[in-house]
This record gives C-alpha cells, structure tokens and sequence, in this order.
C-alpha cells in the first residue's frame, strides 16, 4: 500500500514535471524541470529494487547529462532574441497532444486488458551491482563493448564538430 | 503496480513525443527525446522487476550509456549551430528541404 | 501508234522538251521554242482535221486502248481514246483553233523572258484539252477537266511577279474546283448506281434506265455543277472575270474558244442522262438564260476591253446552255463551234489592239485608234457575234432562238433581250475603240499575229455554212453528223422567218443607236464606274462576305478558340493541376524534420486506430 | 528481312562507338539507309500479292510468356516498308550540307529501325517495343535539334504519346491474360489473338486502349494539339519521318491490328470514328488557312489528310482500304518532299513564316516548280497519286453514304484553301530583301526530290501497277466485312 502511494505521488511528480519541461518558454526552465523528471524517475526505479539502475539514473542522467546541458545553456549564454520566436507553441502542444491520444489510450487499453500479473516475487539479490554485473559480464559483453566503441566514437564526434571551422 | 508502470511509461512517451514534435527549440528537444529513453527505461525496468530478470536492467544500463554518448553529441551540435546562427530555431536548419 | 495517240501526245511531248530546255539551258534560242510548240499543236491540229474527215465521211469510230488506268473491284477504269462524232466534232474546232493561237502567241509573246515556260503550257493545255474531248469514260474526261483548270490557273497567274495575278489565278481554280466536287461527286454516285461493271459512256448510257429517278436528277443536277464551275455560269462566274489577267493568247484559247465550253460539251455528252430529268434540264435553261442576260447587263458597263469580252463570253456560253436545257444539243455544240471562232477572234483582234497601243486595256484611253485592218476584222467579228446574216454566228444563234421560242416563252424573251444587249455591248467597245474624234497611232502589227487572223475570220463569215437549216433549204448536216440525242421542235416556217427578221430588224436598230450614242461623242466618258451594274451586282462583294471571310473567321475561331483554347487549355490545365498538387506535396516536403517526425507520427496513429479497430474482435 | 529491321540499329550502334569525322557519318548513314533501300525493292519484286502473309520469320524469345520475335508482310505493311526504306536516304541527299551533328543521323537510324520493325512485327509485345523504339529518339531529337521552346515541345509530344502507348500497353497484356484464361498458355502473337472471344464490354475497352494510342499518333480530332507545336520545333528530318511514316504508321496499325482483332467491334464504332475523321478532315483544313507558319500549315495539312485517310479505313469496303493505303503511300511521298523542301529554304532564308517570303519564282524557278508541284500534289491534282486516292477514298465514301460521299468529296476544296494562297505568297510576287538571292536548288538536293517526283508522277498515271499489290489483301478484309454483316 506504502508502495502504491508512493507511486502514485511520484507519477503525478514526473508527469507534472515533464509536461512543464516540453511547455516551458526558455531551455533552463525547461531543464530544471526536466531533472525533477528523472529524478522522480529515478524513485520509481529505486520503488522496484532495481537498486543500481537507480544510482545509475541519479549519477549519469540527473549528475552529468543534465549538468551538461545546464553548462551549455550557460555556456552559451542564450538570451530571449536568440529563442525562437514559438508564435503557435500552445496549438502545435494541443494538436499533437490531440494526435497522439489515440496511441496512448489504445495503448494503455491494451495494457490493461492484458494478463500481466503483478507479482510480489521479492527476491534479495534482485536489483544489486552484483546481480547486474553478472548478467552484463556474462550475456552482455559483445553489447558492453559496442557500447565503448560508441563512446569513444561520440567522444571524437564531438570533438571534432565543435572544433572551429573544421 | 506493474501496470502502473506502463501506464506510466506509456505516458511519458506520449509527452515526449508532443513536446519533440511541438517544439522548435532544439533543446526542448533534445530534452524531449531523453524523457522518451526514460520511458522506455522505465518499462524495462518495471517488466525487469515483473520477470525478476536483470537482463533488462543490462538493457537500459546500455540505453543510458547510448544517451550519454548522444548527449555529447547534441552539446556540441548546439555549440556549432548556435555559433552559424545565433538561434535556438530548428526552422532554421532546412537544408533537406533543398530549397536554398 | 495511232492516229488518236499520236494527236493526243504530240502537245504532251513538245510541252515536255520545252520544259526540259527551259529548265537546262536558259539561253536557248527563241525559235526552238516556237518550232517545237508550233510542231506540237500543228500536228495535232492536222491529225485533228484527219480524224473528223474520217468520222464525218466514213462515219467510223476511232476507238484506241491504251493501258488500265484501274482496276480494284468493279471500279475498271480504262484509258481509252475513243474519236466518236462529238468528240471529232470538238477536235474539229479544238485543235485548229489552238494551233491558230499558237501562232499568233508567237508574235503576241515575243521576246518574253517567259516565252519557253509559256508554251510549255500552252501545250500541255492542249493536251489536256484533248484527253478531255477524247476520253472514253468520265474519269479521264475528268482528268483532262481538271488539267485544263490547272494549266489556266498556272496561265492566269504567268505574270506572277504581281502577286494580284496569281490571286486570279487561285479564284479561277478554287471556284472550277467546287464545280469539280460536284462532278466528282456525280461520277461516283453514278458509278455506284448503275449495275453493270465497267464506267465507260456506253457502258452508263445502257445502264441509265435502272437508276433510280431521285437519284438520277441529284447525279444530273452535280453534273452540272461541274459544269457551271468550268463555263462560268452563275453563281459560279466570278472567276471568268479576273482570269483576263493572262496574257490575251490564254484569254483566247482558254477562256473563250476551248475551256469554258467544257461545260457544254460535258452536258452533251451526257445527253441521254440529262433527257431523262427534264427538271434539270429546265434549271440548265433558266441558269442559261440569267447567266446570259445577267453578263450581258454588266458587259455594258465595263471599260476594260478583255472584260466586256470575257462577260460576252459567258453571256455566250449561257445561249448555249439555254439550248442545252430545252434539248437541243447539237444546236448548242455548233453555237459553241462558231462561237471558238468568232471570240478566239475579238480576243486576238483585241490583244494586237493592246500589243499596239503600249498595254493599255481601257477602252476610253484607246478612243480613236487608227489601225484599218484590225478594224475590219473587229467589224466582221463583231457583226458575227450580234448575229447578223449572213455570217455563221446567225445561223447557230438562230437555230437555239427557234428552239426556244419552240419550247419556253419566256427563255426566248430573256435571249432575245440578250441578243439586243449583246449588240449594244459589243457595238458600244467597237464605236468607242474606232469612231472618235482623237486619233492615235500604235506601233504596226506583227505579222505573226495578223496571219492567224485570217483564216478564222473567213470561218467566221463562212462556218455557218455546215449547219445550214432547213429553212434556207439546207440539211443540218452537223447535226446529222453528231447524232445526239436531240429534242425536237417544230416551229412552222412562216414563223421562223418572222423571228429572224425581227431579231435582225431590233439587232440593226440597236446598232444604229449606239452609233448615234457612243460614236464621235464622249458619251463614254459621262458614264459613271459605280452602281450596281459596274459593281457587277455586288456578287464578288457579297461572296467575299459570306464565304471568304467567314471561312477566315472560321479558321481563326477552329484554330485558335478550339484547338489552342480549349483542347490544349483543357490539357495544359490538367498539367497545371498535377503541377500544383505536385507544389503541395513539395510543401510538406520542407526539410523540417519536426515536420517528417509529425507525418511519421500521423502514420503511426492511423495504422495503430487501423489496427485496434480491424482487430478488436480478438480482444 | 531481319536485316530491314537490324542494319539501321547496327549502323547507328556502330556510328555511336566508332569516332570519325562528319562526312564519314553521312556517307555511311546513306551506304546503309541505301542498303535497307536496295532490301526493301528487292522485297518488292519478290512480293506476292495473292499471298497474304509471306517471308515470315519466327523465332522464340521469351517462351514461357509466349513472346515470340515474328515478323512478315503483306499488302498492308508492304506500303510503310517501301516509305520507310525510301525516304530515309532521301532525306540525307536532301539535306547533305545541313546537320553536322553526328547523334542526329544515328537516331535517325533507330528511327528507321523502330518504324521498319514496328511495321513488320506480327507480335503484339514485339510491336510495343518496336513502337517505343521509335519514339525516344524522336523525343531527344526534338529536344537536341529542334527549334524555339523545343523542350517543352519535346516534352508535351512525349508524354501525350507515351500516354497512348501505355494504354496500347496495358490493352495487349489484357489481351495476354486473358488469352492465357481461355487457352491455358500466354500468346502476343496477332493470329493467336484472333481467335479470342471477348465481351462487348471487354472487346470495346481494349479497342479504345488501342485506339487511343494509334489516335494521339495519327493523330485524329481532339488529340492533335502536340501536332502544330511539334512540327514547328522539331528538325526537318524527324518532321519528315513524323508526317510521313510515323503518322501513317498509325494508320496502319489501325488495319494491322483493329481490324484483325476486333473485327466486330471496328464495325459497329464506325460511324463515329468516320464522323470524328470527316470533322478533322474539315477542321484542320480550315484551321490551316490562316496559319502564318508554313510548318504549322502542312501539319494541319497533314492531320486533313490523315483524317481522310481513317475515313478511308473506317468506311471499310475495298475501295476506301485500297484507297486509304494508296493515300498513306502517296501523302508520305509528298508531305516528305514539302517539308524537305522547306528545310531547304529555311537554310537559305532563315524564315519559316509566309509573310517574309515571295517572288522566290523569280530568281529560283526550278525550286518553285518542284516546291509547287509537290503542293499540288498534296491537293491532289490529276496525275499524281493524291487524285487516285483520293477519288478511291471518295467512292468508298459515297459506297458506304451518299451523305459522308460529299462530306469525304469535300476533300478536293478544303486543301485547296490554304495551298493556292501559300504558293502566291511564298512562291509568285516580287522578291524582298530576304529571297532575293534565293538560290535555286543543287545537284544533291535535285537528286532527292526527283524521284520523289517522278515516283508521285508514276503513281498518279500508272496506279494499277502499285494497287494490285494491296489489292488482294483489302479484298479479304472487305470480304470478312460482307461476312459479319450476315452474322
């Protein structure tokens, strides 16, 4: 029951939150509230045991993901002439908002006619870096170091598109 | 619950993809297309915790480590454009559009 | 080779090799030219007088097969010659008559920079004319038909440096053309009709009696109009007019000794058709008779001296189908026949007049010439074609008189005002050209053109000889000889002789007023050039009107309203419409990746709803 | 007679590959256009006119859809064969001093190609191709050599045809299909087809697929507005081969392939088409009265005839067959003279428009007297060919009703109203600035139009000579006609 509430609590949070982020009128407003996002986000992962997961959305999502982006927005030193001009922001929100409700409800429809059980199977080990670990070092490694080879690729990516007229 | 959790899932994927395609400002966007990786994230782990098998936990560990790369990717896109072009705009970049 | 080929192609080769010395040496020397031309139409002229000795004494028919010109179907179209009396009768005047022109085109054309290209036409003329009288069966009569209309087109038009010329020349065909689609169509709804194969003259004449009545006048009333086109009868005359602008030798020839009586001769030879639809024959005579008062009344009022002869001409050829419509054939051939003799020469008379007197053409700047024996001949040409006895012209022209006056009323009232006008006319350019106080003096006449001259002036006096009627104790031998197929009239003699000396009596007072009125005053020059007369009854106005500028308008509104408007319009705005749809395709193609994802979005949706709503049986 | 149709392609393959300057080109272009000639009288002589289909030739190709490469002749196709063989070298002779662009002469060459094969093919596929064959090159040629807006030109020519070819298209693989339904294996070839049965409705919509093809080629009323424009733009040797060979093409197809397939159906859609044609006939006779341009004019002269010319067909007795096909011969041999002899002038006076001209029979008398009696020719003056056909078209007509007689006989005045116009304007009158240097014609360009001439000559005095050739053939097609008539 604990549980519940406190899902329920932190799904209003991050719907809230992330309504306001793809609403609001300037990029910091929109990345504050974004951070609320994944952090309720976060919660929810941390809800399910999932444990590393949780550490994992903390550090990298809401410590370095969106500290880079609020580093930018700063960096850049973005004034309100350099915004775009979003004349028909609130129809564009409402027309596709209108646009996609049939995928969410024919979605969520579907979602609750099916037979997924919510089971209570709680087992301890579930969730920590160890179990994690395992599974990622023993069936994952071929994707793990795709995943490297990616980074490093972004990493010289990026370079070299900021690099001054390259 | 678990149901809750795609409910959820499901929604914010909706958000996200409303505020990609509404938006014009390119971080909004890039923004946007995070919470749709969070969503996603959100219903492996729920399915996860449902199936009490950590291989979809492997998965969005692997999803956010793919973010993390794209996001500095999309920093330095945004240096560059903003530095051709002074704006946040996406209208701005229409080069497939052939027109120029 | 026989005789008839080798009348037939004398003409064709002479016009050949001119053509081909014209066109190889430019240099050549004038009497090249005049040998071959005059070899040319004199053998045929000699073979022509040879072949009608022949027809008219022996009574035999020259019959020469040549090749199959067709054969696909029934359709068996054979070129046959074939010299029967009428067609040796027209030879008897055809060619004769065309090698006198042909010698005094000689001195007419000479030293004309033109003068090879000139005979070649000239003798392909006569050739055509030939393949014309000759033919066994209507379509090479048909062939010949339009030849001779081609070559007077290319005649008319010789002087082709002013475009005015060829423009007459363009009428002149355009206008025998529409006779030709008459005819045309004539022929192929007579050879549909009747049942046996074959399309030579005997073969239809047998085969008359079986064609339906209807459509035995439709195909006698298009043969007509055949003949209206190439006889200038109304409505289809204007060309007459205008085709003067040919040198004089073409107007002679071909406008008025030989071409134009075409239509006649077609009508004659088709005379059994035509005696069985008197109705036709009725509107041939009324056509006759209001071509010929109606060229009469304009001739009165014309200055140039060609024109008054030319509208004489067709005043003329409408006496002789006058005689045509009542049913006298043979009447009308012979009128025909000394007629080819009397307007050949007026219309040579006249060209030597024009040669002299530095190419002047009106009558009132020629007032006063002075030139004897040019007088005379005009004089003996003149009082032949008003009919005075005892010259040849009377006797044809009072035969048709009779008849008519035997068979309708009324026709013989309009040919007999005819006749008088005809005299006024004609006694009128006479006195005016001769009888006058001024006086002027033109370069002499050639030799040349003066030596043609004679003999057809001794036919003139004499010709009527041959058809000499009953009356006079004679025995018509002409028309023996023809042998038409001939209505016949009785008119009692006592009455006949009345009209001849009425017709002389009115004929000699009428010239003697307009020797009161025309000669040695200048009651010439007081007559006015407008009005209805002069204006030719505004006919040339009223068909320009209806049909030239309607066809342009035509053209235009065909051309540019309804091809260029309305089909292509139609077809180009169907481009212009995938052009626009293309264009809002091309919107949404705007290199806005928000927008792609929106379509994807769109599509994703609608495949979804799509998806639930086929499948929602199974949930 | 696989060689009439392959040496053109070999030659201009061969023209393509090999580099050598343009007088080799042109000499070449003749040697070989001069060797399908040579070909093509020899299949003349050789013809047989009681057979109906002779040197056929037969040779699998893609089997298993039953597409064979077959080709023969007969009556019918012998006349475009003979066109096709005879003018190609003509216009070369013609126009020896003019075109020194190498790819003008090798799609001339496929041009003749795809004409001789489209004319011989007995196979609906291989006709299909042959047909496309022969457009392409027209359309790059407008397009490279043609004069004024000639892309755009190029283009509406193009899609207006190839529209009209796919719907052919589409009406053969009908026919295929459901010949495959009723005999149980694919067939293309012309007498398989024959034998299919087909429901009005069926029969009546494949009709119009083909119709509409050979229509918009011929062309007939309202499918002839690329025509003008075409005309006017295109260069002289594919006006040439569009006026007098594939137009006429269109005429044949139309005997080839309706007649013997859709037998009944031709019947009964008669009437209009005599109607549609008649119309034509009058309209674009009109129409090219008060044209300025003198390619414009013998184009709209051209459609007049080739409406009389669907006339002939439609109304489908012998004499109107004998008479249409004697037309498509005659008309090719005059229209080709006309327009060769426009470019002639057009290179020595840089105009096409009847205005500026005049006089040019004065100081080019031999020219004037070619240039006029090819244009009498056209009228159809007794003598030449023209007249013969076109008193055999008028009796067809009149056989058929006496009321289309005169409207088909209207045929002998509706040339004459722009012809005799144009000829005083262009040839009579004094000269102007532009024609009076005018230079009367050269030994190579005599040497094109006389046998024309004298080809137009012997047609128009001899025809029993060149019909009895096609006779036969219209003679079983009329026969058929008396047959479906008693069904």
């Amino acid at each position: 029951m604990q549980n519940e509430i406190l899902f329920a609590i932190l799904e209003l949070i991050s719907i809230i939150s992330s309504v306001v982020m793809i609403s609001a009128h300037r990029p910091i407003d929109s990345a504050l509230s974004f951070i609320v996002t994944l952090i309720s986000i976060a919660a929810l992962f941390a809800l399910v045991n999932a444990t590393f997961l949780f550490v994992v959305q903390i550090i990298i999502y809401a410590g370095a993901i969106l500290s880079l982006i609020l580093f930018i927005i700063m960096f850049l030193n973005i004034k309100d002439e350099n915004l775009p001009d979003e004349k028909y922001k609130n129809r564009w929100l409402l027309g596709t908002s209108i646009i996609i409700t049939p995928f969410s409800l024919i979605l969520i429809d579907l979602i609750l006619r099916s037979d997924i059980a919510v089971h209570a199977l709680r087992d301890e080990k579930f969730g920590t870096i160890k179990d994690v670990g395992a599974t990622l070092f023993s069936q994952w490694v071929l994707p793990f170091e795709l995943v490297s080879i990616l980074l490093l690729v972004a990493l010289i990516g990026a370079v070299t598109l900021s690099k001054k007229e390259a | 619950m678990l149901k809750g959790y795609m409910i959820l899932s499901i929604i914010l994927f909706s958000i996200g993809i409303v505020g990609l395609i509404s938006r014009r400002n390119i971080i909004v966007m890039y923004m946007s297309i995070e919470l749709l990786l969070n969503a996603v994230n959100l219903s492996l782990i729920a399915i996860s915790a449902d199936l009490a098998d950590s291989s979809a936990q492997v998965m969005s560990l692997i999803i956010i480590a793919i973010a993390a790369s794209e996001a500095a990717l999309f920093m330095s896109l945004f240096v560059v454009l903003f530095r051709n072009r002074a704006s946040l705009d996406v209208n701005l970049f229409t080069i497939l559009g052939g027109k120029e | 080779m026989s005789t008839l080929t080798i009348l037939l192609f004398a003409p064709l080769l002479s016009a050949f090799l001119i053509f081909l010395i014209t066109v190889l040496y430019s240099q050549t020397k004038q009497y090249v030219y005049t040998f071959l031309a005059l070899m040319g139409s004199g053998l045929s002229a000699l073979l022509a007088l040879y072949v009608s000795y022949y027809s008219y004494f022996e009574k035999q028919v020259l019959v020469t097969h040549l090749f199959t010109w067709l054969n696909i179907g029934d359709f068996l179209i054979e070129v046959t010659l074939k010299a029967d009396a009428l067609s040796s009768f027209m030879l008897l005047f055809v060619a004769p008559v065309s090698f006198l022109i042909h010698v005094y085109a000689t001195g007419y054309m000479n030293n004309d920079k033109s003068y090879g290209r000139f005979f070649a036409y000239f003798n392909l003329f006569v050739f055509f004319m030939l393949l014309l009288v000759l033919a066994d069966n209507p379509i090479v009569m048909f062939i010949g038909w339009e030849g001779v209309g081609l070559v007077s087109y290319a005649l008319i038009g010789f002087y082709y440096e002013d475009v005015k010329n060829t423009y007459a020349g363009n009428k002149a065909f355009i206008v025998n053309r529409v006779g030709d689609f008459g005819f045309l169509s004539a022929l192929m709804l007579l050879f549909l009709s009747i049942p046996l194969g074959g399309f030579s003259f005997d073969n239809i004449f047998l085969g008359l009696w079986l064609i339906d009545s209807h459509r035995l006048t439709l195909i006698a009333f298009l043969l007509f109009v055949g003949a209206m086109g190439k006889s200038a009868q109304i409505p289809l005359f204007v060309w007459l007019p205008d085709a003067m602008a040919g040198p004089t030798p073409v107007s002679a020839l071909i406008h008025a000794a030989t071409m134009v009586t075409a239509g006649v001769y077609m009508v004659a030879r088709f005379a059994p058709l035509y005696n069985m639809t008197p109705d036709i024959l009725l509107l041939i005579a009324y056509v006759g008779a209001f071509s010929a008062l109606f060229a009469a009344i304009i001739a009165t009022r014309q200055y140039d001296i060609k024109k008054i002869l030319a509208y004489s001409t067709m005043s003329q050829l409408g006496f002789m189908f006058m005689a045509l419509g009542v049913g006298a054939y043979s009447t009308a051939l012979f009128h025909m026949f000394t007629h080819a003799f009397f307007k050949a020469l007026l219309f040579m008379a006249a060209g030597a007049i024009i040669v002299a007197y530095h190419h002047k053409q009106d009558i009132r700047e020629l007032r006063g010439i002075r030139a004897s024996g040019l007088f005379i001949l005009m004089l003996i040409a003149t009082l032949t074609i008003t009919a005075i006895p005892p010259f040849s012209a009377f006797f044809s022209k009072d035969a048709i008189m009779s008849a008519l006056y035997a068979g309708h009323i009324e026709i013989f009232a309009i040919a007999f005002v005819t006749s008088l006008l005809t005299a006024f006319y004609m006694f009128r350019m006479l006195f005016v050209l001769f009888f006058s106080k001024s006086e002027q003096r033109g370069q002499p006449t050639r030799k040349s053109m003066l030596y043609p001259m004679t003999p057809l002036t001794v036919l003139c006096i004499f010709a009527g000889l041959l058809n000499v009627p009953e009356i006079f104790s004679g025995n018509l031998s002409v028309s023996h000889w023809l042998h038409l197929a001939d209505q016949s009239f009785f008119v009692p003699h006592t009455q006949e002789m009345l009209l001849m000396s009425l017709n002389t009596f009115f004929t000699l007072a009428v010239i003697v007023y307009t020797y009161k009125k025309y000669a040695y005053t200048d009651a010439i020059e007081f007559e006015k050039s407008d009005g209805m007369i002069a204006n030719k009854f505004y006919i040339d106005a009223l068909y320009t009107k209806t049909v030239v500028t309607v066809l342009e308008k035509l053209s235009y509104f065909f051309d540019k309203k309804i091809s260029q408007l309305l089909i292509d319009g139609t077809i180009n705005s169907m481009a212009l419409v995938y052009l626009k749809v293309g264009n809002l395709f091309a919107r949404a193609e705007n290199g806005n990746v928000r927008f792609y994802a929106l379509y994807m979005l769109i599509g994703l949706v609608s495949g979804f709803v799509y998806l639930y709503w086929s499948l929602r049986s199974f949930l | 007679m696989s060689l009439l149709i392959f040496l053109p392609f070999i030659t201009a393959i061969f023209l393509f590959i090999v580099k050598m300057p343009i007088n080799a080109v042109k000499s070449i272009y003749v040697v070989s256009t001069l060797c399908v000639a040579s070909m093509a009288i020899y299949l003349y002589v050789h013809f047989d006119p009681n057979a109906s289909m002779q040197f056929i030739e037969n040779h699998s190709w893609i089997s298993q859809y039953g597409i064979n490469y077959s080709i023969g002749v007969d009556g019918v196709s012998l006349g475009i064969v003979m066109m096709n063989a005879l003018l190609m070298p003509l216009i070369a002779i013609g126009l020896y001093k003019q075109r020194d662009k190498k790819g003008y002469w090798i799609h001339l060459l496929f041009v003749q190609g795809g004409i001789m094969g489209a004319a011989l093919s007995l196979d609906l596929m291989l006709f299909y191709l042959f047909w496309e064959v022969m457009l392409l090159p027209i359309f790059f040629m407008i397009g490279l050599y043609g004069y004024g807006k000639s892309n755009f030109v190029a283009i509406k020519f193009n899609i207006y045809t190839i529209f009209g070819s796919l719907m052919m298209l589409v009406a053969i693989l009908y026919l295929a299909v459901s010949y495959k339904e009723q005999f149980g294996f694919y067939s293309f070839a012309l007498d398989d087809l024959k034998n299919l049965k087909l429901t009005t409705i069926e029969s009546l919509l494949v009709f119009s697929g083909f119709m509409m093809a050979f229509a918009i080629k011929i062309p007939i009323f309202p499918f002839h507005t690329w025509l003008s424009d075409t005309y006017r733009s295109a260069p002289t040797g594919i006006v040439i081969v569009m006026s007098s060979l594939m137009a006429k093409l269109g005429a044949y197809a139309i005997w080839r392939f309706l007649f013997t397939l859709f037998d009944k159906t031709s019947h009964q859609l008669a009437p209009y088409f005599i109607g549609i044609g008649l119309f034509g006939l009058i309209f674009f006779g009109i129409s090219a009265m008060n044209q300025t341009h003198l390619k414009r004019m013998f184009a709209l002269s051209s459609a007049s005839h080739l409406s009389l010319i669907v006339v002939g067909f439609f109304v489908y007795d012998i004499y109107g067959l004998v008479g249409s096909s004697y037309l498509i011969i005659s008309h090719a041999l005059s229209s080709a003279a006309l327009f060769l002899m426009l470019a002639m002038m057009y290179e020595r006076v840089q105009t096409y428009t009847i205005d500026t001209l005049g006089g040019i029979a004065k100081v080019a008398p031999v020219f004037a007297l070619f240039f006029a009696f090819f244009a009498l020719s056209i009228v159809g003056v007794p003598l030449t060919s023209g007249f013969v056909a076109e008193v055999l078209i008028i009796l067809g007509a009149f056989e058929y009703n006496i009321y289309i007689g005169f409207l088909a006989a209207t045929t002998v005045l509706i040339a004459m109203l722009f012809m005799f116009k144009m000829i005083s304007a262009v040839l009579y009158g004094d000269t102007n600035e532009r024609t009076k240097n005018f230079q009367d014609l050269r030994a190579h360009e005599l040497m094109a139009l006389i046998p024309l001439a004298l080809l137009i000559l012997a047609m128009g005095i001899f025809p029993n000579y060149f019909i009895k050739n096609i006779e036969p053939t219209a003679k079983t097609f009329a026969s058929n006609k008396e047959v479906s008539h008693h069904e």
